[in-house]
């Protein structure tokens, strides 16, 4: 082992919703585990609340912390681009998470969720499980690319059946915004027989305002990322909740790992590493319940 | 009394306006489970609102609302998860809660205002650093998560929020009763009175041996305190805070203010205008939901030109004051 | 030939008519001066001469054609200054910058230079000391009107309109300003003077005019009205005395002061009031009055001790002193008075209201006070409802007081009591102080008016650069006496300053 | 100019610490690469909030800067894209996306100025409401996702931003440009006398024959040029716009105008202290990056803590002001 130290980037969006709260909790659990497993690797880490501020965060490690290595959840893809290639040109190793940038190639190593698999897996289980005629509605993120994916392929996945999409109205992924967009759902609607919540800190605002309404029999809600309490529920087997879609945010760890990896190990890490979405049953959910995670 | 008041006709008009707007686009527009649902969501934001009428009157501004309401609802749950082991799955418990807000929030706009009115800072300086400090805190607090009730907890609290007396629920009567006294106490009380007169001209307050500073302490500590409300109401809704929970509440309590006909720059202060206000900003995204719009994306379009429209309608007399 | 009068105007504020008929030419050469009552429609008929108000009826003509201006400065544009009865200046900028204001000198770049010269060269001309790069935030209430003063003489005007210039004034700059329209008289400016100082009506003007409830009474040239006259003719009725006579103090002291110092204002000045007694605190502009008698009722932080009937207390704020018994009318009322956005019954009620009740305001009670305060001050407000700033200046000084007595202070401190007030009124005014006094309380009284300080105290002080200068007492209470003291001349030989 | 002015005196004692604090924390701080960072990142905001302190000056306010500034960049893009196949990929592609920025800046400056000065709305509302209109209809235009330009023009655009003369790259210089000429305005023009004069009090300025609603209009003319200009440098750095492009950018530009010791009701304009409060902003995320703190939660607290602490230091010279 050579006595060099080796700085590693880590460059992350805010807290601003559950999942990025899960993600962000996950990064710092891994660097400080890392950092005593590997004594001579360094972290630095830093959130942004938008992609101008993370570009100025991967700046400033690269012009003041000198680091040999980043690992990057972009924002938003197209602006963290030129950045990110400009630190791939200095010849540090650059770890692309979950995002991907809009030019191939940049990255040596990319791990990522799948937005399409997360909307593919969620709309064949409300194809398969809806009889013909069944109405459902739809709460989006915040308007992003990741989100429209997301969307499309849940579309995609409903075509040709005989389920209608009653609405679909942005929730951004907020609790509160979500019981809001739901209540309105309910009085405009009805009859509904099941919900897309996309995203689990929406499910909880969903969840709260069906059973104010009185209309827990009615439908059920799935929602996505596998959040602490939700994946409890499902273990339980509460019929509101069949079923949920994976996507997460321990990903950032493993992207964290195999960077530190790269550095203190002789294998190459590079490559592509996507982690499908999955169904969350009650018969699997154990698997994926974390009690310590805030998410 | 006499004579109807333009500042308050205006917004009174626009608000009749969307109702029908919103009868016209959607009948369940009028069911009382959404009219409950309207009036009881915009509890928070009113109550708070409320709070906002007197410290803008009195020339003041507060940006931390949202952010303190964030932390508040955080402490709120933190104290009853701890209060439970001890006290048990009772009242007790919550009651320990609604102390911690209330009294939260009491301290939270003693520090606004002590740094406002001893430190002699700008309010917007002021309550720009608290917005961020409490922002912080709440997401440092829950780790960058969700701080969540007990399930027991939330399950004895939750009456709280959607029971009341009837349609009427909680949040709906506590927001009538604070807005009955707020603007009582505007008009009636000799509070009141000295907040408008600070925010008119506070040289000419100083020289009426009104004890200025006091007042306009005391104007962020009700604010605190009303926010602390809004929180114990908040908290039984989704039993849960985090760092997304009341974003960009102080703008929409500060835009209901003035719709309302409370003058930003302080010195005329229009509680019922302020209610009217945060009814009308309910009720633009109630409609925008109700009905199907070309495009969600707009949706803020719509929104701000609805808000612009509901001021011009007040705007005659402003005119005619002028030469 | 005039060069602008006006021809059988009326103005009416919504229902309330407040001119009726006026006629009024101004000669150019000539002053002319606008006499009348608080309330009688001069600052109107002003406002309509330059532009800033249109008549409702009648016709303005300026050089033998009927116009209309379009605003204050279409017709300032044409040669016609107003110094308004309020003040008209920006406090955040400069001296020279509101001078200047609308007018900048200098092309591309301002030539700040220049600008400031010309203002320096204005303000000398005036004799005073005013910097032109001061902020009119912190000038005195006297120093902005010498401003106001010197930016209408920039503006080379054919018709200067003055309304109440010497209101705020003392002495000294009152001189200046006589000379300064001596000069422009001579110079053919037509100039429209407004004054409740009778005297200095009789002494400037060459043509008068008596205004009463908007109608013009009575037209004279100079000399064919004595001040007697005037006074008469304005109230339509004959004034007795003056000045009440004097009163009779007890021997012990409501207030007694040693020692007061408010940092860098003024310098360790000790007093004794005595019960029933009306002491006058006289002095220049910026001799340190205002700030003594600020100093003294907790609106300064100053040192020194204070008795109130022997006790000493502590004064720190306004309340203190308001809980001690004291009373302090501000002179600046428009900046610390009154609040000109709200209705007369909250300004009146606004430092004692606790005495309309411990919840809830009772604004019936509040509107028996004001129709009591309208008939005791005389107040005339055409509707109880109007806003303090619709209200004539007059008016507004009025309700001011009314504002201080309230609370029935013990010892009242009033600053410049009668600024802005018809003769009418004034004698109304005086007899109160003295009846205050009569019933065992103590009073004193600031003035920059001279006779006024002589004929109503029993006791005058004379401040002179933050310190007592001295004191004067019965006979020895002469103009004379009193204008050496505060200039710091001993013997008749320094009389030439 | 002779004696030193404390309001300015004040955040340059702050910005002087936060740079020897930086500097302890890490000596690549003074390195000419963050250096060079640091204040080409400060331009957009600078460029916006030299606009921004001629409006507050004249007693308005603009709320709708960030999300303006997101709009144009959104249609700067569209535009150059439009423009590639008819033009080529070439400088005059460029210089028609520039000149949509700056045109469409002047546009959304004149929309909130004549709403404001014409319409006779509080300027709160009028942009509150022009912020949701801007920000929902870069959202539209970009269908919820990003608008991104031609990777080819970005490449020939992208020296704008990392470009100049050697470490002083064209944001900087520009932003210094803007700076000088916004300080020469207020002190030393005609335009710069009248805002302060209207701030300060606008009947007065009335009656002084200045053209009040001209004037106003004019500074929210000169604040969208001024927005439109940062877009023109903000569209190389990044290449893209979307629904979340410049948040709370002009939370940061009245903060900014605001700890420069300008103030918020107008009157008192200072240009070079609003170039020191940008510099303020900035570094403190600079140096939050430079050191491992506590907990990254934390940031934002710190950040109100630094914030507020800046603007004590200019508060002794308030407290003698009274009167
Ligand atoms: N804008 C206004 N609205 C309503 N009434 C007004 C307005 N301006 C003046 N008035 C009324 O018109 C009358 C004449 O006022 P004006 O100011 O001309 O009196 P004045 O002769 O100048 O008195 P003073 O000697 O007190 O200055 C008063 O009754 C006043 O209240
Ligand atoms: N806050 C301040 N900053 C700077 N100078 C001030 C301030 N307050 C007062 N002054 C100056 O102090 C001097 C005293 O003013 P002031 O008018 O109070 O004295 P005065 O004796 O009461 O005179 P008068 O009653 O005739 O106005 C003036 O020269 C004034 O310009
Ligand atoms: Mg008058
Ligand atoms: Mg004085």
């Amino acid at each position: 082992q050579d006595d060099e130290k080796v700085v590693i980037g880590v460059s992350i969006p805010s807290a601003t919703h559950g999942f990025m709260g899960g993600l962000n909790w996950h990064a710092q659990d891994t660097i400080n585990r890392l950092g005593e497993q590997y004594p001579n690797i360094e972290f630095v880490l830093s959130t942004a609340g938008d992609a101008a501020k993370q570009v100025n965060d991967i700046e400033d490690m690269m012009a003041t912390r000198n680091i040999d290595g980043l690992v990057v959840l972009p924002f938003e893809s197209e602006p963290l681009t030129a950045p990110v290639a400009a630190v791939k040109d200095a010849g540090k190793f650059v770890t692309v998470v979950d995002r991907g940038l809009s030019q191939e190639g940049i990255e040596d190593l990319y791990v990522a969720g799948d937005n399409t698999a997360f909307g593919r897996v969620a709309g064949e289980y409300f194809r398969d499980n809806l009889e013909a005629g069944s109405k459902v509605v739809v709460l989006r993120g915040i308007p992003t690319t990741l989100d429209n994916e997301r969307v499309e392929a849940f579309q995609a996945a409903l075509e040709g059946s005989e389920v209608e999409i009653l609405d679909m109205q942005h929730g951004n992924w907020n609790r509160d915004d979500a019981f809001t967009v739901m209540q309105d759902y309910l009085s405009k609607y009805p009859e509904i027989d099941a919900v897309w919540a996309a995203d689990d800190d929406m499910a909880i605002g969903v969840l709260e305002a069906i059973s104010a309404a009185g209309r827990d029999e009615e439908m059920w809600v799935i929602g996505g990322a596998g959040m602490k309490e939700i994946v409890q529920r499902i273990m339980d087997g509460d019929p509101q909740l069949p079923v949920n879609v994976t996507y997460p945010p321990a990903l950032i760890s493993s992207a964290i790992e195999m960077t530190a990896l790269n550095f203190v190990s002789n294998a190459p890490m590079t490559g592509r590493f996507i982690i499908g979405s999955q169904l969350i049953t009650p018969e699997n959910a154990e698997n994926f319940f974390y009690p310590d995670s805030p998410f | 009394m006499k004579k109807p008041d333009l500042h308050l006709l205006g917004p009174l008009v626009a608000l009749i306006a969307l109702v029908v707007l919103g009868a016209l686009l959607n009948s369940a527009f009028l069911a009382p489970a959404n009219i409950t649902n309207v009036l009881a969501r915009s509890a928070f934001i009113g109550i708070i609102a409320v709070g906002m009428t007197f410290v803008i009157t009195a020339g003041g501004l507060d940006l931390s609302v949202g952010s303190m309401a964030a932390f508040l609802a955080g402490i709120t749950i933190i104290a009853m998860n701890a209060a439970l082991p001890e006290i048990g799955e009772n009242w007790g418990t919550i009651l320990i809660g609604m102390g911690v807000a209330i009294l939260g929030g009491i301290i939270a706009g003693l520090v606004n205002g002590l740094l406002i009115t001893q430190a002699r800072i700008e309010p917007f300086i002021v309550t720009l650093g608290t917005m961020g400090i409490f922002r912080s805190l709440v997401t440092w607090l829950a780790d960058g998560g969700t701080l969540s009730l007990e399930y027991g907890l939330r399950t004895l609290y939750r009456p709280v929020y959607y029971g009341g007396i009837g349609w009427i629920t909680w949040p709906i009567i506590v927001f009538a009763i604070i807005a009955v006294l707020g603007e009582w106490t505007m008009r009636h009380s000799r509070f009141g009175r000295h907040v408008e007169a600070i925010g008119s001209n506070d040289r000419v307050a100083r020289y009426s041996a009104i004890d200025v500073n006091r007042v306009k302490l005391l104007t962020y500590l009700l604010l605190g305190l009303l926010v602390g409300l809004a929180t114990v109401l908040y908290v039984p809704r989704l039993g849960s805070a985090s760092g997304s929970t009341g974003v960009l509440w102080e703008l929409e309590a500060i835009a209901a203010v003035i719709i309302g006909g409370t003058a930003l720059k302080g010195g005329r202060g229009r509680v019922w205008g302020t209610v009217i206000g945060v009814l009308i900003l309910s009720l633009i995204d109630n409609i925008l939901n109700l009905a199907d719009l070309v495009s969600p994306y707009l949706n803020g379009a719509i929104q701000g030109v609805i808000i612009v429209l509901a001021v011009v309608l007040q705007r005659e007399k402003r005119a005619a004051d002028e030469r | 030939m005039s060069i602008l009068s006006l021809q059988n105007v009326s103005k009416s504020f919504g229902p309330i008519q407040v001119l009726h008929n006026v006629d009024l030419a101004l000669e150019p050469g000539e002053v002319h001066a606008l006499i009348g009552e608080n309330g009688a429609g001069k600052s109107t008929i002003m406002k309509i001469l330059g532009g800033f108000l249109d008549p409702t009826d009648g016709q303005i003509v300026l050089d033998g054609q009927p116009v209309a201006f379009a605003s204050g400065p279409d017709a300032e544009a044409q040669g016609i200054v107003v110094i308004h009865q309020e003040f008209n200046l920006a406090s955040d900028l400069t001296v020279a910058a509101n001078v200047f204001l609308g007018r900048e000198l200098g092309g591309f770049r301002l030539n700040h230079a220049a600008m400031r010269e010309q203002t320096a060269a204005l303000l000398k001309r005036l004799n005073t000391t005013i910097s032109p790069d001061a902020k009119i935030g912190r000038l005195s209430v006297p120093d902005r009107q010498m401003v106001e003063i010197a930016k209408a003489l920039s503006r080379n005007a054919r018709v200067l309109i003055m309304d109440e210039p010497s209101a705020v004034l003392t002495h000294r700059e009152v001189g200046t300003l006589y000379e300064q329209i001596d000069r422009l008289r001579a110079e053919g400016v037509a100039i429209l003077y407004c004054s409740h100082r009778l005297d200095e009506v009789a002494h400037l003007a060459d043509r008068i005019t008596v205004l009463r409830d908007g109608r013009v009474v009575r037209q004279a040239l100079q000399g064919e009205l004595t001040e007697d006259g005037m006074a008469t003719a304005m109230v339509g009725r004959e004034l007795e005395d003056f000045y009440p006579p004097k009163g009779n103090p007890a021997p012990e002291a409501a207030l007694s002061v040693s020692g007061l110092t408010v940092p860098g204002r003024v310098h360790d000045v000790s007093l004794q009031l005595r019960k029933g007694e009306v002491l006058g605190i006289a002095g220049l502009v910026g001799s340190g009055r205002t700030e003594l008698a600020e100093g003294l009722v907790g609106l300064r932080s100053a040192t020194g001790e204070i008795r109130v009937n022997g006790k000493p207390v502590r004064i720190d704020s306004l309340r203190d002193a308001v809980l001690a018994g004291l009373a302090y009318l501000t002179e600046d009322r428009k900046e610390a008075g009154l609040l000109l956005e709200k209705g007369l019954r909250v300004n009146l009620t606004l430092a004692k209201l606790e005495k309309f009740g411990t919840w809830r305001i009772d604004t019936r009670a509040e509107d028996k006070a004001l129709a009591r305060a309208t008939q005791d001050f005389d107040i005339r407000a055409k509707d109880s409802n109007m806003l303090a700033g619709k209200l004539s200046g007059g008016n507004q000084q009025k309700l001011l007081l009314a504002k201080t007595m309230l609370p029935e202070p013990e010892i009242i401190i009033i600053d410049e009591p009668t600024r802005g007030i018809d003769v009418g009124t004034k004698r109304q005014i005086y007899a109160f102080i003295r009846k205050l006094a009569s019933e065992g309380r103590s009073v004193i009284v600031i003035s920059s008016e001279m006779t006024e300080v002589i004929g109503l105290s029993d006791r005058v002080l004379v401040m002179r650069e933050g310190r007592l200068a001295g004191e004067v007492e019965g006979d020895a209470m002469t103009e004379d006496n009193i204008v050496r003291l505060a200039m710091g001349v001993t013997s008749d030989s320094g009389k030439a300053a």
